[in-house]
């Protein structure tokens, strides 16, 4: 298994591809948006009735359904004391015409992996809580699901995660008559989750020299560059460049971006969530 | 027989109130993925399945095209979250290949399929939420996102599944009934045609329950067919509308 | 992992095509059989002495082998008190010249879930009593072995799987000095069947509108439509449509033609089995 | 050195009653798998090696067909039910790969690879109830198989185990010696030749002990080759009959 | 915040002694794989990673290769002895995956792709020893090895990490650093065209510290790339030295 | 998965096929070797630090790493009292054009089980010494890291194995407070290996009637004839022939050139291995 230069997705014209650079140059984006502007946000809850936390998030056409299901299971040996979190992201055949079937491949990967860093290193979840006694703890599964992408599935899941996981219960643990841990589906409390630190990422996508924020699918194919940002409170918690280079300066105008949309993204996160 | 946690049929009430010959609330809404040829979204209840369609579109790798007709894929697929137990695996069960194999052969026969020759039709259905009957509302979505992708049929698909609970024929099992219930079996029907596409069936039934839990599923499968020609009519309504404009 | 129309069995002319295709209108099959005849059936058990039972089936010139073996496992959590089956099959590269190597594929994985549910829903295995104690039962293993596929290989796997679960012996169940259930290969009983209960599969093929038993490869080949229905005592147990579609008349009419091969096969079983 | 249930030699005759240069019963049985253009059963003993060949046929895909020669698949399989242990998982197991290999590198050697450029051969071994000499019992089986498709060989190729016992060089190793004696030597000869196509060897032999074991292997050899001849002419003949009638 | 087994900052010195700003030792030698077409071996401390090159060579399966450019193939992976943990499974995990993907996006920004349409450039990377930093050391490593293959590139890419320690920002993290430290952010820099083609970061810092993060890892950079430089030099020496004989 | 004739590899030229054949009938080889003439061989040993021993074994240019992790498991039930040995081999891509990524093919699969066998059945390791308890054993990983291959990977990894395992140190085993058995890293014993028992393979190529050891990649695309002859003290441990066919004499011969072979081999070994 190695990485390979993708092939798919190519499906802009190189028509479009000068179009969307001559706008950008003049500060304008080929669906009219400014260089700071998301896409329409919805986020909306408990939209999966068998799962124990879920959200579906819409970001612009983008589409993607997160659900969480709690089990239990053993501390890792490094932190035996806090509960597993497991985020893994399906990219569905049903997203776009390039998506192919099979296990999770470099693309579904990498996006679990940057959402999964997000919430782990911003707090927002209490780990600590999650651990039960020394040798059972909460096993958090985090599943993504990508059913349209057009564009920008790193934001749109990233928020899918974090409304899901506020939104999830945990079935209480409770030991059986002969001392087994066991988990009561109808007793259930609020996932330890802390609004303040909610990590919110910034999609940053360059096309010659100019910077701007969540890039559509047209965008996406036409980009230089892209680089994925997230910050939770003040700190930056997590990046990920995803193509292409940036100069120093480019980098701090990048985090600077990040910054400003963190705050428009906290709006709308706390408009939906509670 | 496993003993239910409530009683399935009490003085002809089902445990959810319904009577026996009636399908739960059905929902429907075509065009629900945008990037996809055709799409759909099917609930019997708490049963959801979304499918969208792809193609016909070359086939790759050419050599497993077939030079008088379309090549069909279709892949059932249920999301880790969307059942009440533990989640579930995401790599594909014994289970799952099987229905996608019946469900591609109940589809078949419905689709022009010798107008495309050397080309692929791409059917997907993935179940976002479980509760009984999920192989046929995917029957349902499938069927709905091939006639949204405007590809020739020659009828709608529609997916009903009939039961037995307690010596009662009944229509649409909920989860619950599947797993308590004493058989069940699947249904695809062409409501046009009279032709049945998909047909399982597991449990102990007598040769009059089968003739009855066949009569059943043609008017549940009627009954759905009318809810499905309303959301298509619905949907080129909307587009009539936006083109209208 | 999606079902793909099959392209391979494609090895029947046009003209034998057309020639299965006007005899059976007129009632006779290519290899000279009445519509509801089957093709000559051996059942030889035990023929296979590292198996906990065993069978080999011949349908005309199908040939099945089918091993059992028994092993010790955890019971399923919604049936404590069930032994466990496990049915798998494998059609091997032998059996034609279009049989891949490989895991089983989509129809190897029917064949072996048609066969489990027939004897699933039969009663035909007490599974109850292959219960030991509430954490320990038998896992009962059928290997379903295609050695030659001259069509119909739903009702050779069947009757070679029946046979050689008949034909099975459980090593006793005991507990060794540490309490631990361990299986005794020296020391058998019987596997709890009931022969009256035995499941009977008949698979019956369509061309334009007449129907008949136990297609060879070459009408499988021919073939507008095909359905599995099996049946044990008076019930049917399984139903299973494999190609094609079939009226409402058509399917009361494949009922009743099960029917009536279930009693001819009944007796095929009877004389070979005890 | 593990402790063997019983003797496995006592007084120069083996726990099975046979002498050191002693095979088990042999029986071959030629075409036996009706659809394949060549096949083979094979017994030593408790062994049944059952060997299918298909080809010389076209090699899909192309461009791992070889441009001066066919080129061989080979596998060999042991069937879950085929050990008195537990069920074997029929996912191939490392052994089961390597055994595939030396196979095929035994059998190579005596086909005329040469006559059928870009053209491929498949040899298909499963192993139904396995005590001792498996790999042996499938390359007289495949040997037969490919001679039975009619594939010109330059000679058959027999397999026959000898093994170490209490220091004696003995002949057809079962599965308690195979499992409790001293050194295994898996062989594959052409009688006709004299050529070795396959030797691998485990345990610790004397030079000595090598040199007897490869004269032992011969005699073996020599007599299945008997077996394996009569077997060919048996099928021939009731052909010729057929032919006759 | 988990407790490290020793104090990582003490007075200004880390744990091995090194100031915050200072490399491990550095040790780089081309050529080191001779059926390679490029290869070389670089340690950061003791870290040790080696890279081979193959291409550009002809692309198979050709339908994968693209019209107007090299296709890359980047392979990260860990030798099941390389860590100080248990045996590591050589199956490919996930993050070993996520790597190799940023690897190949690091890379190809360096590479006049486009000189070699329809081919294919392999860069596979093999971390023997691993105690922090390894796929900047990998990067190091294999934009030596694509060097030493003779592939054009607008410039050698370094790979540095950069970390937070007790809130200071130090160079090249170990790896009892990265276990306990409170921030990673593994680099990659074109020193000549200022340009960083790889960057991740975990942790939790302030825009402050990120600016220094920068500044510091292109220190960093610049001293390894003059290492880079010599074990360059010193290869094309040796070759002019044989060719002199 | 089947065996498939290989297509790789085949990059030798006809001419140094046919010049390679016509000085080997000379007794004379294309690097100026003698028949029986080994390339010059450096054992080195704890290469990895991050291993509980390791070697690097090179065998003119070809390379092998061979690293050994030690762990704890259960025992074999047929040999209780006894540590486990589990070696895989990885053919890196590193090592030649033709080698792909992916699991073990054929060829590295017999690569380890060869080198396994004659460890196994030389008594090189005691492995009753690495039996802790009835229920606890030693588990002996041996990685064999293959980064150059310039022909007869046996013999360069078979030495790496044997280095390698003679350099390793067990962790010392302890029960923890609550009895359970752990590996203490901090304490360690040497590996029970015994030097006089070192098994020691020769790999002898055919061509036409030549016999010659240590063929180099060259060479071996031009044999008519491969066998690898593994002695331990004055033992045949383990014969692998791999290609074409021998007649008696021959094999008796080569078994004489694995006898001799050995000796020389042994002086290297002991040179560099305490």
């Amino acid at each position: 298994m190695a990485s390979v230069s993708p092939y798919a997705k190519r499906f802009v014209s190189e028509l479009t591809r000068q179009q969307i650079r001559r706008l950008i140059a003049s500060g304008v984006r080929i669906d009219g948006r400014a260089l700071d502007q998301y896409r329409d946000i919805t986020i909306r809850t408990g939209v999966v009735n068998t799962a124990d936390g879920s959200a579906e998030v819409s970001l612009g056409r983008t589409r993607v359904i997160s659900g969480v299901k709690i089990g239990l299971g053993q501390p890792f040996p490094d932190a035996p004391d806090e509960g597993v979190l497991i985020v893994n992201a399906e990219i569905l055949p049903h997203s776009s015409p390039y998506t192919e079937i099979g296990p999770p491949d470099e693309a579904a990967i990498e996006l679990a992996r940057v959402v999964d860093r997000g919430i782990r290193h911003s707090g927002f979840v209490d780990f600590k809580r999650l651990a039960i006694d020394p040798t059972k703890v909460y096993v958090v599964w985090v599943d993504l699901y990508v059913l349209n992408d057009d564009g920008n599935l790193v934001d749109a899941s990233n928020l899918a995660a974090i409304a899901a996981l506020r939104s999830t219960t945990l079935p209480v643990a409770v030991k059986d008559e002969s001392g087994v841990i066991k988990l009561d589906k109808n007793n259930r409390v609020a996932m330890p989750t802390d609004l303040s630190k909610v990590p919110l990422s910034t999609s940053i996508g360059k096309i010659d020299s100019a910077l701007f924020v969540d890039p559509n699918l047209e965008e996406e194919l036409s980009l230089s560059g892209k680089i994925v940002i997230t910050i939770s409170q003040s700190s930056i918690v997590s990046v990920q460049k995803t193509m292409g280079f940036f100069t120093e300066s480019e980098l701090m105008q990048a985090v600077d971006m990040a910054y400003s949309a963190k705050q428009k993204l906290q709006e709308a996160v706390l408009k939906s969530l509670v | 027989m496993k003993q239910p946690p409530v009683p399935l049929l009490v003085e002809g009430k089902r445990a959810d109130g319904r009577a026996p010959d009636q399908m739960r609330e059905v929902k429907i809404e075509v065009g629900v993925v945008s990037n996809a040829d055709g799409s759909a979204m099917v609930s019997y209840g708490n049963t959801v399945a979304v499918a969208a369609v792809y193609g016909p579109r070359e086939m790759h790798p050419r050599h497993l095209s077939l030079p008088d007709r379309a090549v069909m894929r279709v892949r059932y697929h249920m999301a880790p979250f969307s059942t009440k137990d533990e989640r579930k695996s995401p790599t594909p069960s014994r289970r799952e290949i099987e229905i996608s194999k019946v469900l591609r052969e109940a589809l078949e026969p419905a689709i022009f399929l010798e107008q495309f020759p050397r080309s692929r039709i791409d059917v997907f259905i993935e179940i976002v939420q479980a509760d009984g009957s999920t192989r046929v509302a995917s029957l349902t979505a499938a069927s709905l996102a091939l006639a949204d992708a405007g590809i020739p049929m020659r009828d709608l698909v529609i997916g009903v599944s009939v039961g037995l609970i307690n010596g009662v024929v009944v229509l649409d099992l909920n989860g619950l009934e599947d797993n308590y219930g004493e058989g069940d079996m699947p249904i695809g029907y062409m409501p046009n045609l009279g032709r049945f596409v998909l047909l399982q069936l597991d449990g102990a039934w007598t040769r009059e329950q089968f003739a009855e839990a066949l009569k059943l599923a043609i008017k549940g499968a009627e009954y759905v067919y009318g809810k499905a020609r309303e959301a298509l009519k619905a949907k080129y309504f909307e587009v009539a509308e936006e083109v209208a404009k």
